[in-house]
């Protein structure tokens, strides 16, 4: 069991972990702060598949920019009132049921896959994730999407404009 | 390390962010549960990348399969984002005029 | 025989202009355009008559009626010594009647007296039809016109509703009748592809026992609704609601011996069944039984001579069942003759009686209306069988045959004789002897009937008395002519003759034996009936005879009633609840299901997606366990 | 390629028009001269005239099938726009950028109808939503808006979610993302099917359900079309939904066709079957449950809904017949749906009862509305006719399950029965309807669209004709 | 030619109906178009067929396989006379009635009659599947605008129910296309489209329903009663006279020929459900106290004869019904014109409310005691020939059958009699204390028809050779 291994079980331990506080913490501040730390877990995965330009990305963009995003609303209508009023239990359990009926028919799905038969992800070595690599395909074959999506940003620009400005 | 370690936990989060969809009322950490999914994805993407990648590079060293997958994640990024500043639009302008994050708060719509 | 279609063509004539301008033409007009088709007729039907006479008998086609692959049905008309005869029978009679009509009828209002003749024409009109008709189709349609006439004119004074019912009665029992007919019409066209009576006489061979028998057990069944026997008689009493003219024409002198007719006229199959001839004979036997004894207690004039008509049309059956067709047929004529001749009697009773129906109130208005009640007098003779009128011939020639064909039916038969006899002359005698019962102004203004009313009871009086003489037995110094025309008209079969000494010496006996009967019944009734009081309070069996053996009750009980209830249930429970009840049911379950649906939409996101993820693994388990679906959808489609 | 740079163009251009014009008018000119360009641009482009030739790296795969689409998108959104423009300004102050997120909508449109790659899809789909949800909440004030908006946006963000985790997998069995590739894979490889593969096209297809809103992923609809405004309820029911359709069927081409059910083997699934169920589960909800709506416009949610059930005929018999119909499904779908919704938008009150005696006071509207509603109801004489005839054929032709084209057919008599309610309330019910003012230009627009369905439906051979690829 | 102009003439004078607002211009108009296409009819029943005279064929739709095909053979031409002879009488007979939006009343009317005309001159499956659904869609909104008080639900019912039916037609028809060598909706590639024996069974049904709703036949009838009570009597002497009969038609051109195999397995069947339909509609007919109702049974007991007679695959029983179509049209629609006629005068059409009419109408008293003998197929009315081979061609499939069907002739007569005196005899009551006589344009109507009764009842050699072909063919599909 070597280093990377230790590593993988704790990241993926503390990403669950974390994961599962998003959910059940009463007051939506620490959620943000619970994902937080799950996305910093998962961009450890990403540095331990060596996809060190995803791991930056990630920790930027969420992390950083979206999770501020989230935090300031939270602050803009005041954090108690996050204490929500209490879902009925019996929602509550239905969700955590229909979740883990999920959970099991997807893993029973993956683990019926004979054509995963000691297929491996390759671990700390493999340069595809590298900025230069990455930069050349971005620009090469993905110059389309790479394009479009500024529509997509034009639309989601003026639908803030739209929906958020006041009157 | 075997991609079955990847499946599982990444179906984990994005179980684990259904569960916090289903079970929250709070619009805001509902839209939250929804973005772990997201990431629950990408790190299932990546994984796969460097999966195809090994059994890619066995055939040829100098191959770059995989960086598409790479690339997907990327924009997923970009994508939630702009779904983010939206959604979080939205939201306040609901909670401009009924002063709450409830998502079951204005239930006009039924039947 | 060119001229044959002239005969039912004035008639026809006769019927449209009485029809359509009733309104505008006067009385007298409309009763001499409505006699004087009839006798035209009747002239053209003369010399048809001694034309067939002469120079047999032909068929002449017109045109195509029904003509497909599988058979052709011809327009065409079939003049032979059966058919001429009831032409003359026919509209001889009929034109009398009409005569009789015309003054009968006087006090309706115009209109109703040209819609009465019109009737009465069209009625001729089907009747030459019936009898003309080269085939059976031919046959029906008259079949089923004089059906309509006899209804029509039954429900002539339409206001009255117990006229309707027994119109409608009347019309209802025929159909039945008519549809046993119709059914043996398929069958012959089915086996034979022609229903002219020349090819199927001539084609028999091909018909297998069980098809004759069916056939003609079938076509009885038709003569059975026709000429009123049992089960199918009880209309023909009912049908006494119609003016009394229309009862002597239709309901005893013509319509009624439709059947024979029709069974006559296909002899060549009955001769070859016995099976359906001894049903024809036991039925005919059992009718004539059953009227007459019903008839002894009846009150109302017109029912008793109702049910002597019912009972004496037994006897022509009878006569036809032993296969003494020309008998049935030469009794059909010398009934015509003193039914006919009855009924106008009865008429002119009623007529002088101002409506006054019911015998109780009569007595001794034989010196009031002498001529009525001479002629009347010939009928009753002439029904009752005294010798030598033409009733006594031609029933004892029935008895004859009877005789030789089964004792037992012979004796009942002549017993039944004997009834006619008693309840004749109960009538005669409560009628024309003892005092007047009735009221002080019926009494007041009895008179007489007009002549047009008389004429036609004398002319019919003589014929009742001598009109058997064409058949007058040798052993009385006569030779049956009847027997010899008919017999030339029928083929295969035996023509009755009377020729042999056995047969003289009943004849004999039977003279002996009427005579004395009819002394015997004569005092009896002349102590009875011939008083100044009556009351017809009967009891015990008696009480049985005058509801007639309750059949009408009982038929009412075991069919009409039933029917209806089942009708009832149909209309108001099966229809309603059942098979609508089903398709609103279909209606109203999907919007019961649209408003049970729509709560699922309970307008909560969580709930919303919650569904969304319960189906994704619903679609997984699915999807990996299709194979049981798709074997479960496939035992299913 | 035509469509999609200038519908983004055109949408930048009509931002700029924002802020330099202020006469609320002039933007539905300019939008609507837009739309002719795009129309015009985008039929040159099927007939090979290009203007920007790009290599496209596999990214998107220009077919005739996709660009007819795209043209009939195009054309219903010009005569929705000429139609019911005027109301698109009542709804909010932002009228430009209304239209705006319309051209983006198109634009996602456009790649949806052409993309190559499962990330095109993926793009495609946020481009058109996106703006979808903003329209939605476009009436601010109005709260069933904001509900209607959050809903959407939520669901709409899981079914993202979902999605993605369909293209996962898939990648994840397949090791890209190319349709190409699957094709292929599809044709000479169908024995090494994988698992992730299949799973992925599962998820793929569930969130692709949810975007035509086929049961049981439809819940959004309802109340998202209620809530939203009648316009963008109008846009959003037609035009987006077929091109949700249009999205679905490229994606089923690519092995969905598969029938064969041998699990041991791995070989193939019947894909059919699981369409076949959705498609009952569809008919039932949309039809039973629009029977005893109160609301025409709610009534017309569900509508849909039961309308996407039989367009998911095309999808269940993905042969030359389904492709076919589904672009004269969409076209006849969409050109009554945008005369039913123009007309409720006029209307005082959304209930049935608020239609009673329409025919009375507003005639023409009457009329046009009962055609628009009997091509709903796929009665013949009208294109909806033809529309229904292609999805059965598709089904009948396919020589199996016929059962589902009975059910089909009996779902459509139901069917009938809430349209007809709507022509009852306006012939036969005693009232009198009350609606805004209505302009001559209106009912012109209303008497031409009905004229257009009635021709489509007496001889649809002119527009069959081009459809023949 | 002249098939084009039977179905044009009316679709188009009923576009110009639309836009007369004046009730007698309406009224005059669709009278005028009415007696123009009779005059048409007439012609083309005399004309020889010459192909280019009496059929016409155009490209319609050439990437379904279907063409705008439409022709006149014996039984079209019947149908055709009938549907044009209904028109004008309707017209005629209900002229005094007053409409509202009397321009949009007559166009409907005089579209039904295109589509009725063109049912049975389409000899393409698809245009025939159009014009059935032209045909219903008039009727629907004729009903239910200008029907009685609870015409909005009954039409309702009525709509849906016929339209399940022609639904799954279309399906069948799809089924059938599909099938055929050429993939092609005509006529003849339909009679040959190889049908295996189990795809016949199947496609069979879904035909056989649609038919079997529009007839309609025990125990598909119960929208037929209301819907003819509560429709506008002009529409139900159209619906009963000549709509129904598309349903007969249908199965004649159609269902036989194409599916021989399950019609000689399913006849039995079929036929033991119609002699059901026709003692229960009889029985039904005899417990009813209302002249439309009575009238409405009756006719389901007579249309169950002729479907069932269709299903004997006797040569003389379709001969029959050939026959018995056109007279069955005509005799009905007399009736309702009588019905009508007493509605109108006394509000009510219940026998308890009303009698003794005949001494106050005696005219009208006539012509209905014609019209109902000719109900009850009295010899020489037209009625008689038709069931008489009706009856025959049972009694060769079955006597048993026959038999048992026979009984409705007997209860035919008493409820029709029932009616006449129902309504007719005994005394006057408080509603027709007062009566009068029908006007002179229902006598008018009610002669025309009476003449046709007795003509066709006399000498109906003519129909029968008229029709005589089609059987042939007919015949010929089924056992060749």
């Amino acid at each position: 069991m070597g280093i990377t291994e230790i590593l993988f079980w704790g990241l993926s331990g503390l990403a669950i972990f974390a994961a599962i506080m998003v959910v059940i913490s009463k007051n939506p501040v620490h959620s943000v702060l619970w994902l937080i730390v799950v996305f910093f877990a998962i961009s450890g995965h990403y540095i331990l598949l060596n996809a060190q330009f995803l791991a930056i990305v990630n920790l930027i963009v969420y992390a950083g920019a979206i999770m501020v995003l989230f935090l300031f609303v939270i602050m803009l209508m005041n954090p108690n009132a996050g204490a929500e009023p209490q879902k009925n239990m019996w929602m509550k359990f239905a969700g955590v049921v229909t979740g883990g009926l999920l959970l099991i028919v997807m893993i029973s799905t993956v683990r019926s896959a004979v054509d995963l038969e000691n297929k491996t992800a390759l671990l700390n070595t493999g340069n595809i994730g590298l900025i230069q690599n990455l930069g050349k395909v971005l620009f090469n074959e993905y110059a389309v999407p790479f394009e479009v999506s500024s529509v997509l940003f034009l639309s989601a620009m003026v639908g803030a404009v739209v929906i958020g400005k006041k009157e | 390390m075997l991609i079955q370690y990847y499946i599982a936990l990444a179906s984990a989060l994005f179980c684990i962010g259904v569960v916090g969809v289903l079970t929250r009322s709070n619009a805001i950490i509902v839209f939250m549960c929804i973005e772990l999914m997201l990431n629950a994805v990408n790190l299932l993407l990546v994984a796969f990348s460097k999966m195809h990648f090994a059994l890619a590079q066995t055939a040829n060293a100098a191959t770059t399969a995989g960086t598409d997958a790479q690339l997907f994640v990327f924009f997923i990024m970009v994508v939630a984002a702009a779904e983010v500043s939206v959604g979080l639009a939205i939201i306040v302008m609901m909670y401009r005029n009924v002063h709450s994050a409830d998502i079951n708060f204005l239930n006009r719509l039924k039947n | 025989m060119s001229l044959a279609y002239l005969v039912p063509l004035f008639p026809l004539l006769g019927f449209l202009i009485n029809g359509l301008f009733r309104n505008s033409l006067s009385k007298s007009m409309i009763g001499i355009i409505g006699s004087g088709v009839v006798l035209a007729s009747f002239i053209i039907s003369v010399i048809l008559f001694f034309d067939v006479k002469n120079n047999g008998g032909a068929v002449t086609q017109y045109f195509n009626f029904i003509n497909v692959d599988s058979f052709k049905i011809p327009f065409a008309f079939q003049i032979d010594a059966l058919s001429s005869l009831f032409l003359l029978i026919i509209t001889g009679v009929g034109f009398l009647i009409h005569v009789y009509s015309t003054s009968y009828m006087h006090e309706e209002p115009a209109g109703h007296f040209g819609r009465y003749f019109s009737y009465l024409n069209l009625f001729v009109f089907s009747m030459l039809l019936l009898v003309m008709g080269a085939n059976y189709v031919i046959m029906f349609i008259g079949w089923e016109g004089v059906g309509l006439c006899s209804y029509l004119l039954i429900g002539f004074w339409f206001k009255n509703d117990n006229y309707n019912y027994a119109a409608k009665k009347a019309f209802v029992m025929n159909r039945i009748g008519d549809l046993g007919f119709l059914l043996a019409v398929f069958w012959i066209l089915s086996k034979l592809g022609t229903a002219n009576y020349a090819d199927v006489f001539a084609q028999t061979a091909k018909l297998s026992a069980t098809d004759i028998t069916g056939i003609t057990l079938l076509l009885f069944v038709g003569a059975m609704g026709k000429s009123a026997q049992i089960p199918l008689y009880t209309w023909l009493p009912d049908a006494m609601a119609g003016p009394t003219p229309v009862s002597a024409l239709i309901h005893a002198a013509t319509m009624v011996t439709a059947g024979i007719y029709m069974i006559a006229r296909s002899h060549a199959l009955y001769s070859l069944s016995d099976i359906s001839q001894n049903v024809v004979a036991i039925v005919g036997l059992a009718t004539a039984l059953l009227a007459a004894s019903i008839a002894l207690y009846q009150n109302d004039i017109k029912k008793i001579l109702a049910y002597s008509t019912v009972s004496q049309l037994g006897f022509m059956f009878l006569a036809l069942g032993v296969g003494a067709y020309t008998t049935g047929v030469f009794h059909v004529m010398t009934h015509a003759f003193f039914k006919a001749l009855l009924f106008l009697g009865a008429g002119s009773v009623i007529h002088a009686m101002s409506g006054e129906q019911d015998i109780t109130k009569m007595g001794g208005l034989r010196k009031k209306l002498p001529v009525t009640y001479w002629t009347f007098l010939f009928g009753v003779l002439a029904i009752s069988g005294f010798p030598f009128t033409s009733g006594f011939i031609s029933k004892d020639e029935i008895l004859l045959a009877v005789y030789s064909y089964n004792k037992v039916y012979f004796w009942i038969a002549a017993f039944t004789a004997v009834l006619t006899a008693i309840y004749m002359f109960r009538l005669l005698m409560l009628v024309f002897f003892g005092g007047f019962r009735g009221t002080q102004e019926q009494e007041h203004h009895l008179h007489e009937s007009p002549p047009a009313m008389t004429i036609p009871l004398v002319i019919l009086g003589i014929l009742s008395l001598i009109g058997g003489f064409v058949q007058l037995p040798a052993s009385f110094g006569g030779h049956d002519y009847l027997n010899e025309f008919l017999g030339s008209g029928m083929a295969n079969v035996p023509a009755i003759t009377n020729e042999n000494a056995a047969a003289a010496i009943k004849e004999y006996y039977l003279l002996g034996g009427t005579v004395i009967g009819l002394i015997i019944i004569f005092a009896a009734t002349k102590k009875f009936f011939a008083v100044d009081k009556f009351d017809s309070e009967y009891t015990g069996f008696k009480k049985v005879l005058a509801n007639k053996w309750y059949v009408d009750e009982l038929y009412d009980a075991v069919i009409v009633k039933p029917l209806n209830s089942i009708a009832g249930f149909l209309k108001n429970i099966f229809e309603k609840s059942g098979i609508d009840g089903i398709v609103n049911g279909v209606g109203r379950f999907v919007q019961y299901s649209s408003r049970q649906l729509r709560l699922i939409q309970s307008g909560q996101v969580g709930s919303y997606i919650l569904f969304m993820v319960l189906s994704v693994v619903m679609l997984f388990w699915v999807f990996w366990n299709q194979e049981i679906i798709v074997q479960f959808l496939q035992k299913i489609f | 390629m035509n469509a999609i740079i200038l519908s983004a163009v055109l949408g930048a251009v009509m931002m700029f028009c924002s802020f330099l014009i202020n006469k609320k008018e002039t933007f539905r000119h300019i939008a609507a001269f837009g739309l002719l360009l795009l129309l015009i641009a985008n039929v040159m482009d099927t007939y090979g005239v290009i203007f920007f030739d790009i290599n496209t790296h596999g990214m998107l795969h220009f077919g005739k099938f996709g660009l007819f689409f795209n043209s009939i998108a195009i054309g219903s959104t010009l005569i929705y726009v000429l139609l019911t423009g005027k109301e698109i300004e009542k709804t909010g102050k932002y009228v430009a950028e209304y239209f705006v997120l319309i051209f983006f909508v198109l634009c996602g449109i456009a790649i949806l109808s052409a993309y190559g790659n499962l990330l095109m899809l993926f793009l495609g789909i946020e481009i058109m939503s996106i703006p979808l949800y903003i329209l939605t909440g476009s009436d601010k004030k109005n709260l069933k808006g904001n509900e209607a908006a959050l809903k959407y946006f939520l669901m709409g963000a899981f079914s993202t979610g979902i999605m993605l985790m369909g293209i996962a997998l898939m990648y994840g069995g397949t090791g890209t993302f190319d349709l190409e590739v699957y094709r292929n894979h599809a044709a000479n490889g169908t024995p090494s099917i994988s698992f992730l593969e299949v799973t992925g096209l599962l998820f793929l297809m569930v969130s692709l359900a949810f975007k035509v809103s086929a049961a049981p992923f439809h819940f959004w609809t309802p109340d998202v079309y209620d809530g939203a405004p009648g316009v963008f309820t109008s846009f959003m029911a037609t035009i987006v939904k077929a091109a949700g359709f249009i999205a679905f069927i490229k994606l089923c081409e690519i092995r969905m066709q598969e029938t064969s059910v041998d699990i041991d083997k791995l070989a193939g699934v019947d894909w059919k079957m699981l369409f076949a169920l959705m498609i009952v589960a569809t008919l039932l909800v949309g039809n039973i449950t629009a029977a005893f709506q109160q609301s025409v416009k709610r009534m017309l949610a569900y509508s849909s809904i039961a309308q996407a059930g039989f367009m998911l005929f095309a999808l269940f018999s993905l042969n030359d017949l389904a492709k076919e119909g589904l672009l004269l499904y969409s076209a006849a779908y969409s050109l009554a749906t945008i005369g039913i919704f123009a007309v409720l938008v006029k209307m005082k009150d959304y209930t049935f009862e608020g239609y009673n005696g329409l025919a009375k006071t507003q005639p023409v509207l009457a009329a046009a509305n009962t055609v628009c509603l009997l091509s709903l109801a796929g009665i013949p004489l009208t294109a909806g006719f033809f529309a229904k005839y292609y999805m059965l054929a598709s089904v009948i032709k396919t020589g199996t399950y016929t059962w589902l084209v009975i059910a089909g057919v009996l779902f459509a008599a139901v069917s009938v029965y809430y349209y007809l309610r709507v022509i009852q309330a306006m012939y036969f019910k005693e009232g009198n309807a009350e609606t805004e003012e209505i302009t001559r230009s209106f009912k012109a627009g209303l008497i031409i669209l009905s004229a257009i369905i009635i021709l489509i439906g007496i001889m649809p051979q002119y527009l069959l004709y081009w459809f023949y690829f | 030619m002249i098939s084009l102009l039977l179905i044009l003439i009316p679709f188009l004078t009923g576009i110009v109906s639309f836009f007369l607002q004046d009730e007698k211009t309406a009224k005059s108009w669709a009278l005028i178009s009415s007696f123009f296409t009779l005059a048409i009819a007439l012609i083309g029943v005399y004309t020889i067929n010459q192909k280019n005279l009496l059929s016409f064929d155009a490209e319609w739709l050439p990437q379904l396989g279907s063409r705008f095909t439409i022709g006149l053979d014996g039984m079209g031409k019947m149908l055709c006379l009938l549907t044009a002879i209904a028109l004008p009488v309707v017209f005629v007979s209900t002229y005094k009635n007053e409409y509202q939006k009397p321009g949009s009343y007559f166009g409907l009317m005089l579209w039904m009659q295109a589509g009725l005309m063109g049912v049975f001159l389409s000899m393409d499956c698809l245009l025939f599947y159009f014009f059935w659904e032209l045909a219903l869609i008039p009727a629907y909104f004729l009903c239910s605008k200008w029907g009685g008080e609870k015409r909005i639900a009954v039409t309702f019912k009525f709509f849906i129910y016929t339209f399940i039916g022609s639904l799954l037609m279309l399906v069948g028809i799809l089924y059938v296309y599909f099938k055929t060598p050429d993939h092609s909706f005509a006529l003849q590639s339909f009679y040959h489209a190889g049908l295996s024996v189990n795809e016949q069974y199947f496609a069979f049904w879904l035909f056989f329903i649609a038919f079997a709703i529009k007839m309609p036949v025990f125990p598909f009838h119960t929208w037929q009663p209301d819907t003819y009570e509560q429709a506008p009597t002009s529409v139900t002497m159209i619906l009963s006279g000549v709509m129904v009969k598309m349903g007969i038609f249908a199965l004649i051109r159609w269902l036989l020929p194409i599916f021989p195999d399950a019609v000689l397995k399913f006849n039995h069947f079929i036929i033991l459900l119609c002699i059901i339909g026709i003692l229960y509609a009889s029985l039904i007919a005899i417990k009813q106290n209302n002249i439309k109702r009575l009238v409405a049974y009756s006719s389901i007991a007579h249309i169950g004869l002729m479907c069932a007679a269709v299903f004997t695959n006797q040569q003389v029983a379709i001969q029959g019904v050939m026959i018995q179509m056109f007279n069955h049209g005509i005799n009905i629609i007399g009736l309702w014109i009588v019905a009508d006629a007493i509605e109108k005068q006394f509000g009510t059409g219940k026998f308890s409310e009303l009698g003794g009419l005949a001494q106050k109408a005696p005219g009208l008293a006539i012509l209905l005691v014609v019209m109902a003998l000719a109900n009850i197929a009295l010899p020489l009315t037209n009625a008689f020939p038709g069931e008489f081979l009706i009856f025959n061609g049972l009694f060769r499939y079955n006597v048993w059958m026959a038999a048992i069907a026979g009984i409705s002739i007997i209860l035919a007569a008493v409820y029709t009699l029932n009616m006449i005196q129902k309504i007719f005899y005994g005394n006057t009551v408080a509603v027709t204390e007062n009566a009068h006589d029908s006007s002179m344009n229902i006598k008018l109507a009610l002669v025309i028809l009476v003449i046709i009764v007795i003509v066709l009842g006399v000498y109906p050699q003519p129909m029968i050779q008229l029709t005589g072909g089609s059987v042939h063919t007919v015949l010929a599909k089924i056992n060749p």
